[in-house]
C-alpha cells in the first residue's frame, strides 16, 4: 500500500533573534490511508512544525522549507502552487488545534465557520450547506444540532468546541486528519469523550490520523505506529506496541518511565518508587551541536555521542532508533 | 441583560455625568474674579453703575449662587440654556446653528481618517516588516506630532498662495445662494482642508492601530485555522481578520471623539469655520457664562452620545458582548 | 542534578533586556538622538547664541538666510528667531514634563486604586475618570487657564486635569490583569500587605505601557500647550513655541518662517518622544517582538 | 454763533438737491455687495449698542435724521431741513413726510422723539444726547429737540449709527430695550430691509423697494460676512468672494494692497477715528510722576510702529483728536524715540538703576482677543523698556470683562487701550480726560487724570458752538495733554476700507455705517 | 490518631458576579459548598477534580488566601478565618504555596535570590547574614546553583522556575504547603523531576502537603489521602489504595477511566467502557439533587431530586445515593 502522505528529508528553518535555526532536520515519515500515526515528544520537538508542514502552512517568514519532499496521494505537494495547496486544506488535509477556545473566530456563528468551510470545496448552496452543518454537527455529537449551529463559540464549552472543530474538519471528507494536541487544554472526561469521538469518525470515514501529543497515555490508546521526535529530529519510529514495550531510544524510555500513569501498583499501601528522571532540559535550537541532541542529558553518552550524530536506523533492532547506544538499559 | 435596558442603564449614566459636567462648569465659570455684569457692560460699550445693577437684577446675577445653579438646572432640564450676554440670543439657537458645522467637520475627518487609516493599517499588516509598513509607522507618528492648527497654517499658506484651488476660509461661498447638490457640493469644497488637516492626526492614528490590531489578530489561532480550511489570503484577512482587528479600533473612535471635538475646534479657528469651537472660543473670550456652559454641555453630550453609539456598535460588532457573557 | 550546566549566565533584568531590545531599534534609537539632540541644544544653546531674546535686533520678518547674523531670521518685532527658539524650548519641554508628570501621578494614584480594590472603589473612580472623559479637554482647559490666567503652571495643572483618565484606565487595566497573577498571591501567601503588594508587587510590573503612555503624554502636552498659545491663552511672559506661533500667526501670509520654525521644533520634539514611545512599547512588549 | 448757524443752514440747503435730487445718471441698479468684516454684532440695533458691527447692517436697515459726507458737510436724510434756535438750545427737524418703515407703518416725529430719548437713555455714549431735555413734536413731520445748554455735537449725533429712527410701535412696548427681541429681527426705514441674521456668521440684507429715497438703493442687497480671523478675511476679499472689507490687520492691508482689482483706502474712518494708546495709570507710583510717563513715551518709537508693526499702513497720532479732524492741534510734542532723555528722566525722577542695570518693575495688561496684533505694541515695550532698565511684565487678562474690569478698577499699571473719537469730540474725546469721568467703567477716564485746567477747557469747549473759537479751546487742551501724558498716543489703527474696484462706493467719514443707498457697480460682476 | 494540622467544616465560598438588571439581586456563584476534610502531619492530601470542581478555591479559601463565606479552617488548632489580620500574617509562615504557572508565579522584576528570600524579611526571620545563607541553602535544597541567584524568573526554563517556587515555599520552614497543580504546567520529563523533588523535601523537613490536581497519575503518586471534588463539593473521600482500587463514587470510576493509561491499546481494539455524557453544569444554576446526576450513567429519579449527603462507607465516604460495589 502506498503511504498517503510522506514526508522525506523534511528540513524547516526559522529565522529568530539567533539567527537561523533548524527547526525538524531529516524528518520522514509515512502516514498510510486509514491508520493513526502518533507523534509524541516533549515541548519544542518540532512536532507541531512537522504538522504545519503537512498542512504547507509553515509562517513565511520567518519560516522556511529548505529541503525535503512532501507528496500527497501521489502528488509532489512541497511546492505546490497556493491555490493547490488551498484546495487541499479543508478539502482532503484537515486539521484540529490544540486551543479549541481560540481556534474558532469569535465574531461568526460555528455553523457559519462550518458552511465556510463547505461552500469552499463543494458547490452546493448555502441551504444545502447548511443542512450538512447541522448533520455533521449531530455526528460529532453536539445535542440540538440546528440550533447550536446558530451560536457563538464563547457559547459553547472547551469540548463542545473541539467537537466543532472535528465537524469541521470532515465536513468535506478528508483523507488526512491533522491533530495537533486536541486534547491537551481539555479536562479528562471530555478528554475521553474527544478520544472516542475520533476514533468513531475515523472508523465511520476511514480518515487516516496525525495525532501530534506530549502523552504516552494517548499515544497508547489512539495510535497505529508511533514516531518519537526530539529537538526536531524523529529518534525513533515503529509500531505503538513495540514503542510502548520495548523502547530502544534512552529517550523515549526517559519518557516512558517518568509518567506517573495509573496503573501501576495503584492498590498498594506503600509509597510507590520515584518515578523515572530525564535530567536537564530540552536544548534550544540555536544550541544544538553536532553530536547527538540528547547527549547531555543522556545516562549513556559518550564521546563518539557528543562528536557523531546517530542515523535513524532499523539495522540490528526492531524499529528504526537513531541512537549508538540503542537498547542498551542505563 | 436585555439591550433596551443597556442603552437606558447607559443614559442614565449619561445624564448623571451631564449633570455633573454642568454642575462643575457653572461652579467654576461662577469662581472666575469679576463679574457677568461687567461683561454684559462692556459688551454694549461701557456703561454706568446704575446700569451695571439693572443688569444684575435683569440676569438674576444678584442672587445667590446656588440658587442661580437651580434656576439654571431648571432651565437646562426643558433643554434652555439661558441668553447669550454676547449674541443677546438664545443659547440653544446659536448652538443649534453651530453644532452642524462642527459634526459634519468632526465625522468627515473621522470617518475619512478611519477608512483610509484601517485600509492602510490592513495593507501594513500584511507584510509587517515591508517598506509599506514602516511608511505607516514613520507616516503616523508624523501624523501625530504635527501640531493640528500648524499643520492647517501650513495647508492655508499652500492653498491661498501657491495652489489656490481650494478654499482656506468659512463652510460655504459667500455670494453662493443654491441648494440641495449645490449647496453639498460647494460646502465639501470647503471642506476638504479643514478635514484634512483634522483628518490626518487621526488617520494616522487608525493607521497604526490597524496595524497593530491586524498583525495580533493574524497571529491567532482561529486564522490558522481559516487557513486550515483553505480560505485565501484575501477572506483571511478582510472577512476573518478585520471583522475582529474592528473591535480595538471602535474602543479607540470612541475614546477619541473627545480629541476630536478639540482638534476641530483648533482647526476650526484656523479655517474660520462657522463651528461650536469658535463659539466656543468667542465665548471664554468674552466669559459669555451662558454660551460657555451651553457649549460644554453640548460637547459633553455629544461626547456621551457617541460613546453609546460607539458601545453599540461594539455590541454590534462583538457577538461575546452582545450575547452576554464572554 | 543542577539544571543547567556549569556556564555562568549574567543576570539580564528584564529592564536591561527591554533597553537592549530598544537600541536594536533603529527609529526608536534615531528618535532618542534627536530628542537628546533638541534638549542638549535647548539647555546648552546659550553657550553658542547667548543674548537677550527680547532685543531687537534686526529688521522685522526677514527671512532665514537673508542676514548672517539672524540664520533663522527675525520675528515680527525683529528679534532674532534662533534666541528665540532657544530661550523657548526650555518651557515648552517644561510644561510637556511637567503636565506628564501631574497626568501619571493622579492616573497611577486613581488607575491603581481602581484596579487593585476593584468592586465599589473601582466604581466610583471609574465614573469620575469618565467623568473627565466626557469633558471636552481643550474647551475645559481654556477654561481653567482663563480662569487661574494663563501662566506655566496653570497651564502645566490644566494639560494634566484634561489628561489623566487615559492614564488612569491604562493603569486600572494594568493592575486588573497583574492582580489575578499568581506571583501577586504569592505575595500575599508570605505575608504582604496590600501597601507593599501595590506599589512593589504590581505596580513595577504595570510600568512598562505607563512608561510608554507618559512619554506619548509629554508629546501631547507639548501639543496641548503650543494649541492653547496659538489661541492666545498661553503664558505671555515665558517664550515658548507656541507662542511664538501664536504671536506671529497675523503676519503669516506675509512670512512663514516664524510661524513654521517654532512649528517644526515642536514637531520634531514630538516626534522623536513618540518613536522613543514607540520603540519602548515595542522592547517593553515582546509579543510583537519577533514579528 | 450766527455764522456757524448759518454755515450750517448754508450746508444743508445747498447739498439737498443732492440727497434728494434724481438718480445719479450713470448710477446703476442692480447686484449684490458682500461684505466681509472681523467684528462680530450682538445684535443690530445701533440705538442701544456702540460699535462698528452693530453700525454696518444698523445704518443700513434704520434711517437716521441727517447724514455726513467725507468734508464733515453735513446733509438731509429724513429731515429734508433743520432749524436752530437763535440760541442755540432748540433744533428744530422737519421730516420728509410720508416715510414708512419695512412694515408699511409710517414714521412720525413721535418715532424720532422716542428714538432720542432711549438713545438717550440706553447708549453707552452719554454725552452725545445728554443736553438734551425733551423732543416736542408740534406735528407728524416736525421734531423740535430742546436742550438744556449748548451742544456743538447735536448735529454730528443725528448722523450714521448714532441716531437710527427706531419705530416706537414696535419698541414701545415696554420691553427692556437692550435685550428688545426685535434687536436681532429689527425694522427700520433705511434703504434695506433684514433677510436673515445668523448670529456670528452672516447677516443677508435685502433691498427696500419701498425706500423714501426714490430709485435707490441701486443694490439688490448686501450680505455682511463674519470673519473673525484676518488671514481669512484677506483671503476672501483677493479671492473675490467678498467685494468689500473693513481690514484692520496690516499685513493683510500691505498684501490686498497688491491685488489686482481692488481699491485699498484708509478713508472712511475720519468719524470713527480709531486711537490706540498706552495707558498710565496716573495715581499710582511709579507713573504717577510725569517724567516716568515722559521717559516711556521716549522709549518707543512711533515709526517703528508704524512701520514694522503696523506695515507702514497706519497713520500716526501724536493727540487725543484723531489727525484728520479739523480739531487736532498739529503742535503736540512727538516724544521721538530718545533712549538717552529716557534714561536721564527716570534717573531726575529717582528711579535708578541697580548692579544688574534694573531699575524697576511694571506690568502692562493686555487686551485679550484672537487678533495676536494687539499683543504686538506690548512685545514691543517690553523689548524697549529693557533698554533703560524697566521689566516689564505683559499681564493677560483671559477675557475681555476681566480686562475691563481691571482698568475701570484702576487694579493696573500700564494697559494699551483702543478708543474711538467717535466724530466729535465731545462724544469720544472728552470722555478720557475729564476727571468729572472718573467711574468705574471702561472707556471713562481710567487713568484717573485729573488736571483742572483741562477739565475747564473740555467743558467750555462742550458748549462752544464757535468753531474756530472750539478749535482754539481744543488746541489748548492738546498742549497741556501732551505734557501730561495721562496716555501715550501710538497711531490710529490701519483701518482700511477694500474693496473692488468696479464698485462706486462714497466713504463719507462715517464709512460703511451710513446708508449704503448711493453704492452701485459701475460694470458687471 | 493523632490531631489533623489542618482540618476544614462547612467551607463555602461564594463569587458575586454581576447583578440581574440595574438594582436587582446580587447574582452569586457557590463555587465550594460545605467541603470537609482533614490533612494529617507528614501526609499528603489530594484534591482532585476538573476544572470547575472547586479545588483551588477550596484550598486557597483554606489559608485565607480567598476569603470563605462560612465555615470554619483550624489549623495546628488555631481558627485561621477569625485571626485578625496581623495574626493571619504571622501565620503565614507555617503555611505556604507552590502555584501552578512557573511563568507567572514569580515577579518578573526581583531577582530571584531576592523572591526566595522575600519570605524571610517579611516574616522577620532570622538576622540578614542568617537570611543570605539560608537562601544558599535552599537553592542547593531544590538542586539550584547559589550563583544562580542574582538571575532573573526569565532566565530560567519551567522546571527550573518551579523549584524557585519550592525554594520560596520552603523559606520558612513551614508546616504545611498547599500545592496548587505544581506540575500541570510542566513537560512530563521536568514533572517526574519536581514530583521527585517534593517527596524527598516531604520525608525530609516532614512537611505535609494540600495537593491539587486533576492528574489521577500524579496524585496516585504523591497522595496519602484523596478527596474527588465535583462542582464545588466533596463527592469521594478514602485514602489512596482504597480510591484507586474500590472507586464508590460513579464520578470516581468514570475519571479512572477516563484518565490516560499504558495499560489500554488500540492495537487490542480497546473500547472505552463508558463515558459521561456532556459538560459541567454551570455553577450559576446547580440542580435540586445531586450534581453529577445529569451526567451520571447509574442516575435515577431520586438522584435528581434529594442531594446526597457525604456518608461513611468504612474505607471511603462517598456522596452518592447508589455507590458502586
Amino acid at each position: 500500500m502506498n503511504p498517503l502522505m510522506s514526508l522525506q528529508d523534511l528540513r524547516v528553518e526559522f529565522d529568530t533573534r539567533h539567527g537561523r535555526v533548524t527547526a525538524l532536520s531529516g524528518v520522514s515519515l509515512d502516514v498510510m490511508p486509514g491508520e493513526t500515526l502518533g507523534i509524541v515528544g516533549e515541548s519544542g520537538c518540532g512536532k507541531s512544525i512537522t504538522a504545519l508542514a503537512m498542512m504547507g502552512l509553515i509562517p513565511n517568514p520567518p519560516g522556511h522549507l529548505t529541503e525535503g519532499t512532501i507528496t500527497f496521494d501521489g502528488e509532489d505537494i512541497t511546492r505546490a502552487p497556493a491555490r493547490r495547496m488551498r484546495q487541499l486544506r479543508g478539502g482532503e488535509i484537515a486539521m484540529i488545534f490544540q486551543e479549541p477556545m481560540t481556534s474558532l473566530n469569535p465574531v461568526f456563528t460555528v455553523g457559519d465557520q462550518i458552511a465556510e468551510s463547505i461552500l469552499l470545496h463543494q458547490d452546493i448552496s448555502r441551504a444545502e450547506a447548511d443542512k450538512q452543518v447541522v448533520e455533521l454537527l449531530e455526528t460529532v455529537g453536539i445535542p440540538e444540532p440546528a440550533a447550536r449551529a446558530r451560536t457563538y463559540p464563547h457559547q459553547l464549552s472547551g469540548g463542545m468546541r473541539q467537537r466543532v472543530m472535528i465537524a469541521m474538519a470532515i465536513s468535506c471528507r478528508p483523507k488526512l486528519l491533522i491533530a495537533d494536541e486536541p486534547t491537551t487544554a481539555l479536562d479528562v472526561t471530555v478528554q475521553a469523550q474527544i478520544f472516542d469521538l475520533m476514533r468513531d469518525i475515523q472508523q465511520k470515514f476511514g480518515v487516516a490520523i496525525v495525532l501530534i501529543t506530549h502523552d504516552m497515555g494517548a499515544i497508547a490508546e489512539m495510535t497505529d505506529r508511533v514516531a518519537v521526535m526530539y529537538a526536531g529530529r524523529v529518534i525513533e519510529q515503529g509500531l505503538s506496541d513495540q514503542i510502548l514495550d520495548d523502547p530502544l531510544h534512552p529517550y523515549t524510555r526517559g519518557l516512558i518511565g517518568c509518567i506517573p500513569v495509573l496503573g501501576r501498583a495503584a492498590a498498594s499501601a506503600d509509597r510507590l518508587p520515584p518515578l523515572a528522571e530525564i535530567p536537564g532540559v530540552v536544548p534550544p535550537l540555536h544550541l544544538l551541536g553536532k553530536g547527538c541532541a540528547f547527549a547531555d542529558r543522556c545516562a549513556l553518552a559518550d564521546d563518539r555521542c557528543r562528536a557523531d550524530r546517530p542515523l535513524l536506523s532499523a539495522a540490528g533492532h526492531g524499529h528504526p532508533v537513531a541512537c549508538h547506544h540503542a537498547g542498551v538499559p542505563a | 441583560m436585555g439591550l433596551s435596558s443597556y442603552i437606558l442603564r447607559r443614559l442614565f449614566y449619561g445624564l448623571i455625568l451631564m449633570l455633573g459636567v454642568v454642575v462643575l462648569n457653572f461652579f467654576l465659570i461662577h469662581a472666575a474674579p469679576g463679574d457677568a455684569a461687567e461683561v454684559i457692560a462692556g459688551e454694549m460699550g461701557g456703561t454706568t453703575e446704575e446700569m451695571m445693577a439693572q443688569i444684575r437684577a435683569h440676569y438674576g446675577l444678584d442672587q445667590p449662587l446656588l440658587w442661580q445653579l437651580w434656576l439654571y438646572l431648571k432651565q437646562v432640564a426643558v433643554l434652555d440654556l439661558g441668553t447669550s450676554y454676547h449674541f443677546n440670543r438664545p443659547v440653544t439657537e446659536l448652538i443649534a446653528q453651530r453644532i452642524w458645522p462642527t459634526v459634519l467637520l468632526a465625522m468627515s475627518a473621522q470617518l475619512v481618517a478611519m477608512l483610509i487609516g484601517v485600509v492602510m493599517g490592513v495593507l501594513a499588516s500584511r507584510k509587517p516588516q515591508g517598506a509599506f509598513s514602516g511608511f505607516v509607522s514613520v507616516f503616523s507618528t508624523v501624523g501625530y506630532a504635527a501640531p493640528v492648527f500648524w499643520t492647517g497654517l501650513m495647508l492655508v499658506i499652500l492653498f491661498a498662495a501657491t495652489i489656490p484651488i481650494f478654499p482656506v476660509e468659512g463652510m460655504v461661498s459667500a455670494r453662493f445662494r443654491g441648494s440641495g447638490l449645490a449647496y453639498a457640493l460647494n460646502v465639501a469644497h470647503h471642506l476638504v482642508l479643514p478635514a484634512t488637516t483634522l483628518g490626518i492626526l487621526f488617520l494616522a492614528q487608525y493607521a497604526r492601530l490597524s496595524r497593530t490590531a491586524m498583525i495580533e489578530v493574524l497571529g491567532a489561532d482561529y486564522i490558522r485555522t481559516a487557513r486550515a480550511k483553505g480560505l485565501g489570503e484575501g477572506k483571511v484577512t478582510f472577512r476573518h481578520a478585520l471583522r475582529n482587528a474592528v473591535l480595538p479600533i471602535l474602543t479607540v473612535a470612541g475614546l477619541q471623539f473627545g480629541n476630536l471635538i478639540s482638534g476641530a475646534l483648533l482647526v476650526e479657528t484656523v479655517f474660520n469655520w462657522p463651528g461650536m469651537g469658535r463659539l466656543a472660543f468667542d465665548s471664554v473670550l468674552r466669559r459669555d457664562y451662558p454660551t460657555l456652559l451651553g457649549v460644554l454641555f453640548c460637547a459633553s453630550a455629544v461626547v456621551v452620545i457617541a460613546n453609546l453609539v460607539t458601545d453599540l456598535s461594539y455590541r454590534f460588532a462583538d457577538p461575546r458582548i452582545r450575547t452576554g457573557g464572554r | 542534578m543542577t539544571d543547567t550546566p556549569a556556564p555562568r549566565i549574567e543576570a539580564v533584568s528584564p529592564l536591561r533586556e527591554a533597553w537592549q531590545q530598544f537600541l536594536r531599534n533603529k527609529p526608536a534609537v534615531a528618535g532618542l538622538v534627536l530628542l537628546v539632540a533638541i534638549v542638549a541644544f535647548v539647555l546648552y544653546g546659550r553657550y553658542f547664541v547667548d543674548a537677550d531674546p527680547y532685543r531687537i535686533v534686526w529688521a522685522p520678518l526677514s527671512a532665514p538666510g537673508a542676514n548672517e547674523a539672524v540664520p533663522l531670521g527675525t520675528d515680527f518685532l525683529g528679534r532674532d528667531m534662533l534666541v528665540l527658539l532657544l530661550k523657548g524650548g526650555a518651557p515648552t519641554i517644561a510644561v510637556g514634563l511637567s503636565a506628564a508628570l501631574l497626568t501619571v501621578i493622579i492616573g497611577i494614584s486613581v488607575g491603581a486604586l481602581a484596579g487593585y480594590f476593584g468592586g465599589w472603589i473601582d466604581d466610583l473612580l471609574m465614573r469620575f475618570t469618565e467623568f473627565f472623559q466626557v469633558l471636552p479637554a481643550l474647551l475645559f482647559a481654556m477654561v481653567l487657564v482663563t480662569l487661574f490666567a494663563p501662566s506655566l503652571v496653570t497651564i502645566s495643572f490644566a494639560i494634566g486635569i484634561v489628561s489623566w483618565p487615559a492614564t488612569a484606565r491604562l493603569t486600572r487595566a494594568e493592575f486588573l490583569r497583574i492582580r489575578e497573577l499568581e506571583y501577586v498571591t504569592a505575595a500575599r501567601s508570605i505575608g504582604a500587605g496590600n501597601q507593599r503588594i501595590i506599589w512593589k508587587v504590581i505596580l513595577p510590573n504595570a510600568l512598562p505601557p505607563l512608561i510608554v503612555s507618559a512619554a506619548l503624554t509629554v508629546g501631547v502636552a507639548i501639543l496641548f500647550e503650543a494649541g492653547l498659545s496659538f489661541l492666545g491663552l498661553g503664558d505671555p511672559n515665558t517664550i515658548s513655541w507656541g507662542l511664538m506661533i501664536g504671536q506671529n500667526r497675523s503676519f503669516l501670509l506675509e512670512a512663514w518662517w516664524p510661524v513654521a520654525i517654532p512649528g517644526m521644533a515642536i514637531f520634531l520634539t514630538v516626534f522623536a518622544v513618540s518613536l522613543v514611545g514607540d520603540g519602548l512599547n515595542d522592547a517593553f512588549n515582546p509579543k510583537l517582538r519577533s514579528r | 454763533m450766527r455764522l456757524t448757524r448759518r454755515t450750517f443752514f448754508g450746508a444743508s440747503a445747498s447739498l439737498m438737491a443732492l440727497g434728494l435730487g434724481p438718480v445719479s445718471a450713470q448710477a446703476r441698479r442692480g447686484g449684490e455687495l458682500v461684505i466681509v468684516t472681523g467684528e462680530n454684532p450682538r445684535h443690530l440695533n445701533p440705538a442701544v449698542q456702540s460699535g462698528v458691527a452693530t453700525a454696518v447692517p444698523g445704518t443700513q436697515i434704520f434711517a437716521s435724521p441727517l447724514r455726513v459726507d467725507e468734508n464733515w458737510d453735513l446733509h438731509p436724510y429724513l429731515a429734508q431741513s433743520w432749524e436752530w434756535a437763535d440760541d442755540g438750545l432748540s433744533l428744530t427737524l422737519n421730516l420728509v413726510p410720508g416715510v414708512k418703515f419695512h412694515d408699511g407703518q409710517p414714521v412720525t416725529s413721535e418715532d424720532v422723539a422716542f428714538s432720542i430719548m432711549t438713545i438717550k437713555a440706553n447708549h453707552p455714549f452719554q454725552t452725545m444726547f445728554g443736553p438734551v431735555d425733551t423732543v416736542e413734536t408740534p406735528d407728524e413731520n416736525t421734531a423740535i429737540i430742546r436742550l438744556s445748554q449748548t451742544h456743538p455735537a447735536l448735529l454730528l449725533a443725528l448722523t450714521g449709527a448714532l441716531c437710527p429712527i427706531i419705530p416706537k410701535h414696535v419698541y414701545g412696548d415696554g420691553q427692556d430695550i437692550p435685550s428688545h427681541p426685535a434687536n436681532t429681527a429689527p425694522i427700520g426705514c433705511g434703504p434695506f430691509k433684514l433677510g436673515e441674521y445668523v448670529a456670528g456668521q452672516q447677516i443677508t440684507l435685502v433691498r427696500n423697494d419701498d425706500f423714501f429715497l426714490e430709485g435707490r438703493p441701486y443694490l439688490d442687497g448686501i450680505t455682511i460676512r463674519i470673519v473673525p480671523d484676518a488671514a481669512s478675511v484677506t483671503l476672501s476679499l483677493e479671492s473675490g468672494e467678498a467685494d468689500v472689507g473693513m481690514v484692520t490687520d496690516a499685513t493683510a492691508i500691505n498684501r490686498l494692497n497688491n491685488t489686482d482689482g481692488l481699491t485699498v483706502t484708509p478713508r472712511g474712518f475720519e468719524g470713527i477715528g480709531p486711537i490706540q494708546w498706552v495707558a498710565f495709570n496716573t495715581r499710582v507710583a511709579p507713573l504717577d510722576d510725569v517724567r516716568v510717563r515722559q521717559a516711556i513715551a521716549y522709549t518707543m518709537d512711533r515709526g517703528f510702529i508704524l512701520n514694522a508693526l503696523m506695515r507702514g499702513v497706519a497713520a500716526s497720532q501724536k493727540s487725543p483728536i484723531i489727525e484728520s479732524s479739523p480739531f487736532y492741534n498739529p503742535d503736540m510734542p512727538s516724544y521721538d524715540i530718545d533712549l538717552d532723555r529716557a534714561n536721564a528722566l527716570l534717573d531726575e525722577a529717582g528711579h535708578p538703576r541697580d548692579a544688574d542695570g534694573k531699575r524697576f518693575s511694571m506690568t502692562m495688561e493686555t487686551i485679550p482677543g484672537r487678533d495676536a496684533a494687539l499683543g504686538n505694541v506690548p512685545e514691543y515695550l517690553r523689548s524697549q523698556l529693557r533698554e533703560v532698565g524697566i521689566d516689564l511684565e505683559l499681564r493677560a487678562s483671559p477675557d475681555f470683562p476681566t480686562w475691563a474690569g481691571r482698568l475701570a478698577s484702576g487694579d493696573f499699571q500700564m494697559s494699551m487701550d483702543i478708543v474711538f473719537n467717535w466724530g466729535d469730540p465731545v462724544i469720544g474725546v472728552h470722555r478720557t480726560y475729564l476727571s468729572t469721568n472718573i467711574r468705574p467703567v471702561i472707556w471713562s477716564n481710567t487713568q484717573g487724570y485729573a488736571n483742572p485746567e483741562v477739565d475747564r477747557l473740555l467743558n467750555e469747549a462742550g458748549h462752544e458752538l464757535d468753531t474756530d473759537r472750539r478749535r482754539d479751546l481744543y488746541f489748548q487742551f492738546q498742549d497741556i495733554v501732551g505734557n501730561d501724558l495721562p496716555v501715550y498716543w501710538l497711531n490710529a489703527l490701519p483701518y482700511h476700507h477694500v474693496f473692488d474696484d468696479r464698485i462706486d462706493l462714497p466713504l463719507s467719514i462715517w464709512g460703511l455705517m451710513q446708508a449704503m443707498d448711493e453704492v452701485y457697480w459701475t460694470e458687471d460682476r | 490518631m493523632n490531631q489533623p494540622l489542618l482540618s476544614a467544616r462547612d467551607l463555602e465560598v461564594s463569587f458575586e458576579i454581576g447583578r440581574k438588571g440595574l438594582f436587582g439581586q446580587p447574582r452569586l456563584l457557590r463555587a465550594v459548598r460545605g467541603v470537609d476534610f482533614d490533612l494529617m502531619p507528614g501526609r499528603t492530601l489530594g484534591l482532585v477534580g476538573e476544572s470547575g470542581s472547586g479545588k483551588t478555591t477550596t484550598a486557597m479559601a483554606a489559608i485565607r488566601l480567598t476569603p470563605p463565606t462560612g465555615g470554619s479552617v483550624t489549623f495546628d488548632g488555631d481558627d485561621l478565618l477569625t485571626l485578625t489580620p496581623e495574626a493571619m500574617r504571622a501565620h503565614r509562615r507555617h503555611l505556604q504555596v507552590i502555584f501552578q504557572d512557573p511563568y507567572s508565579s514569580l515577579n518578573p522584576r526581583e531577582r530571584v535570590g531576592a523572591i526566595v528570600r522575600e519570605p524571610l524579611d517579611l516574616m522577620d526571620v532570622g538576622d540578614p547574614a542568617g537570611r543570605d545563607a539560608r537562601v544558599r541553602e535552599l537553592f542547593s535544597l531544590v538542586g539550584l546553583r547559589p550563583d544562580q541567584m542574582a538571575l532573573f524568573p526569565h532566565q530560567f526554563s519551567g522546571g527550573q522556575r518551579q523549584r524557585i517556587s519550592i525554594a520560596r515555599a520552603l523559606a520558612t520552614n513551614p508546616r504545611l504547603i498547599v500545592c496548587d497543580e505544581p506540575v500541570s504546567a510542566l513537560d512530563v520529563a521536568i514533572q517526574a523531576q519536581i514530583l521527585n523533588l517534593l517527596r524527598r523535601l516531604q520525608d525530609e523537613f516532614g512537611l505535609s502537603y494540600l495537593f491539587i490536581s486533576h492528574d489521577l497519575g500524579v496524585v496516585q503518586f504523591i497522595c496519602d489521602d484523596i478527596a474527588v471534588m465535583y462542582l464545588g463539593e466533596i463527592v469521594e473521600y478514602a485514602d489512596r489504595p482504597t480510591l484507586f482500587s474500590k472507586p464508590r463514587h460513579p464520578y470516581t470510576a468514570v475519571l479512572l477511566e477516563a484518565a490516560p493509561s499504558l495499560a489500554r491499546r488500540k492495537s487490542a481494539g480497546y473500547r472505552r467502557a463508558g463515558m459521561v455524557k456532556g459538560d459541567l453544569p454551570s455553577p450559576m444554576n446547580l440542580p435540586k439533587g445531586c450534581a453529577f446526576a445529569s451526567r451520571c450513567p447509574n442516575a435515577q429519579a431520586r438522584c435528581r431530586e434529594e442531594a446526597p449527603a457525604l456518608r461513611d462507607l468504612g474505607e471511603s465516604r462517598v456522596a452518592c445515593h447508589f455507590p458502586l460495589g
